[in-house]
């Protein structure tokens, strides 16, 4: 019975996703697309980030990858840029494996750095990521990017372009609406997979790495392959969303992935809430609507100023005010939007805590093998130099 | 466990029933959406009485202020417009949205806007453009305003205003060889911003020079990069007798002031998004008058030339302490571009999106009153409508702050071949 | 009656509002006394320190109830700085001295509170002479200085306030006997300065010492006190800290009581094997934490590792589980060098183990920590569970069972479902200590199985851990100070001080070895 | 030659530019622990405050209100916002600075609109000559003025108690607070150094040889992550020397793109990042860092 309680909302949540498409415009179904290909990418991040603990700001490098590899594996052989005119599931699948074989390779480097090097030193992949994109046009087109074959399966297509007729309720299901559901299934896929991995054998021996290596290593549990599970796993998510999205765009283009995907991505998990798979879903969708709908619906509200008047205008309005919500749910919400639904969940219970990291008690030493023995690197050997130059 | 499956079930269940539903039989194949009263077929975006034409610009990223110039004279015009009695009868009301050069909400707006507007006057930025492009040509939609870069030379429904970077640059490599006295075997730098206006530019450049037997020295940036003297001093290095600059009006100011102080006297050439007349104030001011030459599609805000005129009263009226600059002339030229395709339109009975992109491509002989250098042919989509170029020069005293010379059509612009 | 200094009354503290740590706790400190607080480690004594400091909140923790005086004035609602301001300053456990800053820097941070300068330049007179070895290192930088001078630096920096209290957190941590004689005579010479000193120690031969009155913390609460020369003369406290004693009765293994601990634990596959250490050596850059140490632990049989704090214990442990690197020796178990294996191979050869500070994932429940245990004998891959494959789901649901198992075993069944950080000290041992079961070792390394336990519990775990030994024929090395504990379960011992060996045999042959008595209750008492 | 001297003397002055800036993400990162994201909108604040002050009341003063207005708000942002995070940790306090970088941001851009405003020095557009090199005169004063603060910091923390003490929290905020030091006055302070330095940044990054105070300075912060990443997070003299190597590294790259053109086009913008990631990987707490970082 609690369990139905507890599945009451996703059930419930699951049944709109799949009738909004009879209710909405244009709009809202490419805004949705946009959000369902982030929830992909989100969730991957908050395996590895919330999860194995790896700090990544690299996301939209390997997202650039799925994107790519979608896009050259059904591209038209005779096209302008290389292609290989595959199936497009093939290339779905592709993406992914693509991305993950990457990861994997750059995983020897993400197991030796750790925490906020980690994350800043995955930046440069993004620069990388943007040097390949404008420097290797035959595959990418260079900065004018290449355009991105529709998705279709045999005997159906996905996109306006084909003939074929199809109604539900009355409703005309166009190619937005097809690619709503393919997105809608792939999203569902990939929260099943997420959860079932963070519950599992997979999952513990991350969550423990993530906690302590030392404790980790001492249950049998490899760390440096634990550390590089992760990682391909991440990517290998990064990379579907990352085709997702260029299924989304119809086109892509280096620009499409700057380390402003990638920091969107980190702020996607960090307001949902650290490890939570819910928390990423939500938080996908709160960063990628939000900014549309402020923009959308600001521009009706009747104090503001025309545009280029120099007061404050609508578009203006909406960008402050996207700011001014992230800020607020880190302000008063504690493991963000998931540690708050769970609050809600368990308000009876007074001192449920949030998803976010309590410090080992009594005494916060980082070093759980011994606190009252020196650890191994402490002294004579600092390498630092004194903060005086 | 069994909950599981019992949710499945209720999914599946959900989904026969939705299947039930459905149809694959087109109910209106044949009709094609609401006709008029009158004998004008009106597609979207047109009632009896409006037309809605888009916007989709950058009001709160970084090309915010010269969108809003251009906001601010659209509506100007179209205010006009309406005052003299509209288009086909209609009143036009200009949509405006704001994607924050962010392709991703561009996408999405326009998803919004496409199925109730007659065409885009505007999709501002590079990669926002390059985003919507596609999506609007794929609808059948009018698209204007999406800068000069000649890779929307590929889309029909594209309709640009004046010439390419490309041909604007190949015209200044002509134009140094012919007027500046630039010699052959000289070299020419190309400083430039990585995507479709920079690379556009540096096209043309280097097609010209091969033409003309000049070396190209090209130097890539991004638009935070501020300082130039690492480029200049690069250029000084290769001995570059003129300079083409692809880029934004910071980096103008920084090169033409490095160049200036280490005694480097050459031409600088931009584009129309390159230069700013605020510039004249900063400490590259005394260089720029000497060495600035301006390489533009449109007019400079301080042309004698009617249309020209208009525009700018228009907009001195309408905003009367906005920023004067190349925008007012181009949003102008850009509105009288589209009103006249939707009139075309309306004269062909079909004031439809497909409608306004069909009369634009029957469009071969348009002249815009000194808005634009010649009259416009777009009959070929592959083709400019133009390539002759406006040239102007920096002066501290003309509003605008570019003067304008003459209108120059070289070999080189005029035999460059797009990919 | 003098005043009191400072009062403590019914003081509770909880961490992350759920570990309750102190109950209870009433003392008090007269003006220029010194008072020692004995207690063993997990007993709540750091906890105590720094709710009368005010920098609970770093570590998470809250006083829930009572009230601290001092001088008179309640000190709830003020914060950590406006202690040192009022004239309370601790020094913390394990020195804490600032290792980049010089000794004159460390000196200077603590006397950042003094704004008249000639009251600073006395305060640096004062520890310069209380402290000549920094005088003469004043530009050394404080990681460069040995571990005594290290805590003369951290005495002499809380002195540069001038306090009128001074808290005092294990200084002996780890010093040798020659530095902690000398520590013991800095205290005494503070004292007679005029500063009243609150002394935290494990070491009891030092804390009664140089106390007048003493306290004895156990487990979160006070279970005797009184003027240190009465607390010395009882038994209580040899009893305590040696094991030697009437209250405890020699409970070894050659006591075969009934067990009524049920065991339902697969035997493992594999058998026990011998453990060898031989000439072990480990250094931390110019530290030696263990030099030569050798001993043998036969299979299947409960060795322990004993010494006082900073003896080494610890490293050795680490060593043999992989999370410390040998300088030089070698250690074998059966045919296989653990020295020359990582971590996680260590575990595949069957030897599990628990932390000194506790390792578990806190926010996960403790069925999940229990279940990392199982990971190295868990097959399913990353796809099969990915996509519940039966297999992988019905593997997932035989653990599940196996660890209810252990749980019951460790009477922590009802637990399963919280999650750690709600769980008290106690039971975080035991939830690690099922950890370290679950993985089916054949050898196990138990490090301080029950700090932090009352004595009856410490009882009970000892009959747990002695039934499952019996039962599955496991090797046990354990670490421990609580020496009941020790006494009654170990089967050998081997004492270790700093870094050498200086004793083994039996717990009776331990008990009268006069170098092990003189290492726990210093010179007098041997 | 000279050209080479020429762009290693240009590498040098705008490095010791971004030191100014990397030190400020030290600074704030050891006394707060935060990643402050929001670095680039609080060295365009203060230098747009010295734009648009110095017509009224002068260079000076407005160099002034400028490093004076960025260290305030540095103070503030922290007061206010990061010391009220319902969960502080460096992941939510970064978060937390892009949402601040947002806002800050979007109000700037909106009131400078698409104007360049110039910071008005009194050098100018000058140049200094010396043996065939020039160097504009702002670089030179640049250059000079980042010594002196250096060694102003240098003074602030090995000679002065309020140095001393932010050191010392730095190094363990929880020792250092049972000692007395407030961990809101140090934060505070570091806060206050950080956005100070950033104004000085900005007031040269805007100087010529760049144009003047727009939008885009912003991102010169982000210039000055690989400078702080390859020094190590917790050290200053690793971002002063990171920062010279970053500056002198890019300035070569964009020097010889010509000669370079096999390794593709645009070099200037990745092959500081490579230099970090090849650092980060023989040392991978960086050049001068000595924990490794904690994690979010």
């Amino acid at each position: 019975m609690s369990d139905l309680i507890r599945r009451g909302p996703m059930v419930l949540g699951l049944l709109v996703a799949l009738a909004l498409p009879l209710l909405l415009d244009d709009f809202w179904l490419q805004t949705g697309l946009f959000a369902m290909a982030s929830v992909v990418g989100a969730i991957g991040l908050t395996l590895l980030v919330g999860v194995a603990g790896q700090l990544s700001l690299g996301h939209a490098f390997f997202a650039a990858l799925g994107a790519y590899t979608y896009a050259w594996t059904v591209g038209d052989p005779a096209g302008q840029e290389a292609g290989l005119g595959l199936p497009p599931l093939v290339a779905l699948v592709l993406a992914g494996v693509v991305s993950a074989v990457v990861g994997g390779l750059f995983s020897p480097i993400s197991g030796r750095l750790r925490g906020i090097y980690l994350g800043l030193a995955t930046i440069g992949l993004v620069f990388l990521a943007r040097h390949l994109m404008v420097n290797l046009e035959a595959l990418t087109g260079g900065f004018n990017g290449r355009t991105v074959e529709p998705f279709s399966v045999p005997g159906f297509s996905f996109s306006n372009a084909a003939p074929d007729y199809l109604a539900v309720a009355g409703v005309q299901f166009e190619g937005l609406h097809r690619l709503w559901y393919l997105f809608l299934g792939i999203a569902v896929l990939s929260a099943w997979l997420g959860r079932n991995l963070r519950a599992g054998r997979t999952g513990r021996a991350l969550a423990n790495v993530r906690d302590s290596e030392v404790a980790a290593a001492a249950m049998g549990v490899n760390v440096a392959r634990a550390k590089a599970t992760a990682f391909v796993i991440s990517s290998a998510y990064a990379g579907i969303a990352g085709a997702l999205m260029a299924l989304a765009y119809g086109r892509i283009a280096p620009d499409l992935f700057g380390i402003q995907l990638s920091i969107d991505f980190l702020v996607m998990i960090v307001l949902g809430g650290l490890g939570s798979i819910a928390g990423a879903t939500a938080g996908a969708v709160f960063v990628v609507a939000l900014p549309l709908v402020l923009a959308q619906y600001s521009s009706q509200l009747p104090f503001l100023a025309a545009p280029g008047s120099g007061g404050l205008d609508a578009a203006t309005l909406a960008r402050l005010l996207y700011g001014a919500a992230i800020i607020a749910v880190l302000l008063f919400l504690r493991g963000g939007l998931a540690g708050a639904a769970s609050r809600i969940r368990h308000r009876r219970s007074a001192h449920q805590r949030g998803t976010g990291g309590p410090p080992l008690v009594p005494t916060p030493s980082p070093d759980p093998s011994g606190a009252t023995e020196p650890p191994p690197s402490q002294p004579a050997v600092s390498t630092r130099s004194e903060e005086k130059s | 466990m069994r909950n599981g499956t019992r949710t499945t079930l209720a999914i599946a269940g959900c989904c026969i029933v939705a299947l039930a539903a459905c149809s694959t039989k087109d109910p209106n194949a044949s009709g094609n959406g609401s006709g008029g009263q009158s004998d004008v077929k009106a597609g979207a975006g047109v009632t009896d009485d409006a037309i809605t034409v888009g916007m989709l610009t950058d009001l709160s990223g970084p090309f915010a202020a010269g969108a809003a110039v251009q906001v601010a004279e659209t509506k100007a015009y179209y205010a006009q417009v309406n005052k003299d009695g509209g288009v086909c009868d209609r009143q036009v009301k200009v949509d405006v949205q704001d994607h924050g050069y962010d392709p991703q909400k561009a996408v999405t707006l326009y998803r919004s806007m496409a199925p109730n507007v007659l065409a885009l006057q505007q999709v501002l930025g590079g990669p926002t453009s390059a985003a919507v492009l596609p999506l609007a040509q794929a609808d059948h939609l009018y698209l204007g305003g999406f800068g000069w870069a000649g890779n929307s030379l590929k889309y029909d429904n594209a309709q640009i205003p004046g010439t390419t970077y490309s041909v604007e640059a190949a015209n200044a490599i002509d134009y140094l060889v012919d007027e500046l006295g630039v010699k052959k075997g000289d070299k020419v730098g190309v400083v430039y911003f990585t995507g479709d206006y920079g690379n556009d530019s540096l096209a043309g450049a280097e097609y010209a020079a091969e033409k003309r037997g000049l070396k190209i020295v090209p130097q890539e940036i991004t638009p935070k990069d501020t300082d130039m003297s690492a480029q200049a001093s690069a250029l000084k290095k290769a001995g570059a007798s003129a300079v083409i600059l692809a880029a934004a009006p910071p980096q103008l100011a920084s090169l033409a002031g490095v160049l200036a102080s280490q005694k480097v006297n050459v031409p600088v050439i931009g584009h129309a998004p390159t230069f700013n007349p605020a510039l004249l104030d900063s400490p590259a001011g005394p260089a720029l008058l000497k060495n600035y030459y301006a390489f533009t599609s449109t007019a400079p805000y301080s042309s004698d030339e009617p249309g020209v005129k208009k525009a700018v009263d228009l907009y001195e009226a309408a905003a009367p302490k906005g920023a004067k600059g190349f925008e007012v002339p181009l949003a102008y030229a850009q509105a009288e571009l589209l009103t006249d395709a939707m009139k075309g339109a309306c004269e062909a009975g079909n004031l439809t999106p497909e409608g306004v992109v069909e009369a634009m491509r029957k469009t071969s002989d348009l002249d815009l009153d000194g808005l634009l250098t010649t009259s416009l042919d777009y009959t070929d989509p592959s083709q400019p409508p133009t390539r002759t170029v406006f040239v102007s020069r920096a002066d501290a005293d003309t509003p605008g702050g570019l003067k304008l010379g003459e209108t120059f059509e070289g070999p080189s612009g005029k035999g460059y071949t797009f990919k | 009656m003098p005043d009191p200094l400072l009062t403590v009354d019914d003081l509770a503290v909880a961490y992350d509002s759920a570990v309750q740590a102190l109950r209870g706790v009433s003392l008090r400190v007269d003006s220029g006394s010194v008072v020692a607080v004995l207690g063993s480690n997990g007993a709540g004594k750091t906890t105590l320190l720094r709710a009368i400091s005010r920098s609970l909140h770093s570590v998470n923790g809250a006083v829930t109830g009572g009230s601290i005086h001092f001088e008179g004035r309640n000190l709830a609602q003020r914060d950590a700085s406006q202690m040192v301001r009022a004239g309370i300053v601790q020094v913390p456990e394990g020195r804490r001295i600032f290792r980049d800053l010089t000794v004159e820097e460390n000196l200077r941070v603590g006397g950042c509170t003094v704004r008249d300068k000639r009251a600073r330049k006395e305060a640096y007179d004062r520890v310069f002479d209380l402290f000549p070895a920094l005088a003469e290192r004043r530009d050394a930088r404080g990681g460069l200085l040995s571990g005594g001078q290290q805590q003369m630096l951290a005495m002499g920096r809380a002195l540069m306030a001038s306090p009128k209290l001074l808290l005092l957190d294990e200084p002996s941590l780890g010093l040798a006997p020659q530095m902690v004689e000398q520590i013991g005579d800095i205290i005494e010479q503070i004292h007679a300065q005029g500063t009243s000193v609150l002394l935290i120690e494990q070491n009891a031969a030092m804390g009664l010492r140089v106390a007048d009155h003493a306290y004895v913390l156990e487990v979160g609460a006070i279970t005797a006190s009184g003027p240190s020369a009465e607390l010395a003369a009882t038994d209580e406290i040899r009893d305590r800290y040696l094991g030697v004693g009437s209250t405890s009765p020699q409970r070894t293994a050659a006591v075969k009581e009934p067990i009524d601990v049920p065991v339902h634990l697969q035997r493992p596959s594999r058998k026990a094997q011998q453990l060898r250490v031989e000439d072990l050596t480990v250094r931390f850059g110019g530290l030696t934490a263990l030099s030569n140490v050798s001993f043998t632990v036969e299979a299947g049989t409960i060795h322990a590792l004993i010494g006082p704090n900073g003896a080494g214990k610890s490293t050795c442990i680490n060593v043999l589980g992989g999370a410390y690197r040998a300088t030089s020796g070698t250690v074998h178990y059966g045919d296989s060098k653990v020295t020359a294996l990582p971590s996680h191979r260590i575990a595949g050869l069957g030897v599990a183990r628990s932390f000194q500070n506790i390792s578990l994932s806190l926010e996960a429940t403790v069925e999940d920590n229990l279940l990392v245990g199982r990971h190295r004998l868990m097959h399913a891959g990353t796809v099969m569970q990915a996509l519940r494959l039966p297999r992988a789901r019905k593997e997932e649901r035989a653990e599940r069972e196996t660890v209810h198992r252990i749980a019951a075993l460790l009477d922590i069944e009802r637990l399963l479902g919280h999650e750690v950080h709600a769980l008290s000290y106690g039971d975080r041992k035991r939830v690690e200590m099922g950890r370290a079961l679950a993985a089916e070792p054949t050898l196990l390394l138990l490090d301080e199985p029950v700090a932090g336990m009352a004595h009856g519990e410490s009882m009970a775990m000892a009959d747990a851990i002695r039934a499952v030994q019996q039962e599955l024929r496991l090797s046990i090395l354990l670490v421990e100070h609580d020496m009941p504990f020790v006494m009654g379960l170990a089967e050998r011992i081997t004492v270790l001080d700093f870094g050498k060996r200086i004793a083994e045999g039996s717990p009776q042959d331990v008990q009268q070895d006069p170098e092990v008595l003189r290492a726990y209750l210093g010179t007098a008492a041997a | 030659m000279t050209y080479f001297l020429t762009q290693l003397a240009n590498g040098l002055s705008y490095g010791l530019i971004l030191g100014l800036i990397a030190v400020g993400f030290v600074i704030v990162f050891t006394s707060t622990g935060v990643l402050n994201f929001a670095h680039g909108s609080v060295l365009l604040s203060g230098a747009y405050l010295v734009a648009s002050l110095q017509g009224p009341i002068g260079f000076w003063a407005a160099a002034a209100v400028g490093v004076v207005g960025a260290a305030v708000l540095g103070v503030l942002i922290n007061a206010l916002l990061v010391r009220n995070l319902a969960e502080a940790n460096p992941g939510t306090a970064a978060i937390l600075m892009l949402g601040v970088d947002i806002v800050l941001l979007t109000e700037l851009t909106r009131r400078i609109g698409n104007n360049v405003l110039s910071i008005g020095a009194p050098w100018g557009a000058d140049v200094v000559s010396v043996g065939g090199i020039t160097l504009p005169t702002s670089r030179v004063v640049a250059a000079g003025l980042a010594i002196v603060v250096f060694g102003l910091l240098w003074f602030l923390f090995a000679r002065t108690g309020a140095g001393i003490a932010m050191r010392a929290a730095a190094a363990d905020s929880d020792t250092a607070a049972m000692m007395g030091v407030r961990p809101s006055r140090t934060g505070a302070a570091g806060w206050a150094l950080a956005g100070a330095l950033a104004a000085v940044a900005g007031i040269f990054l805007a100087s010529f040889p760049a144009p003047g105070v727009a939008p885009t300075l912003a991102l010169s912060s982000f210039a000055a992550i690989p400078a702080w990443v390859l020094g190590g997070f917790d050290s200053v003299v690793g971002a002063i020397v990171s920062g010279l190597i970053i500056g002198v590294v890019t300035a070569l790259a964009v020097g010889y793109e010509a000669e370079l053109h096999f390794l593709g086009r645009g070099l200037g913008e990745v092959v500081p990042y490579a230099v970090m990631i090849l650092v980060l990987l023989v040392r991978p707490s960086g050049l001068f860092g000595r924990k490794e970082a904690v994690r979010v």
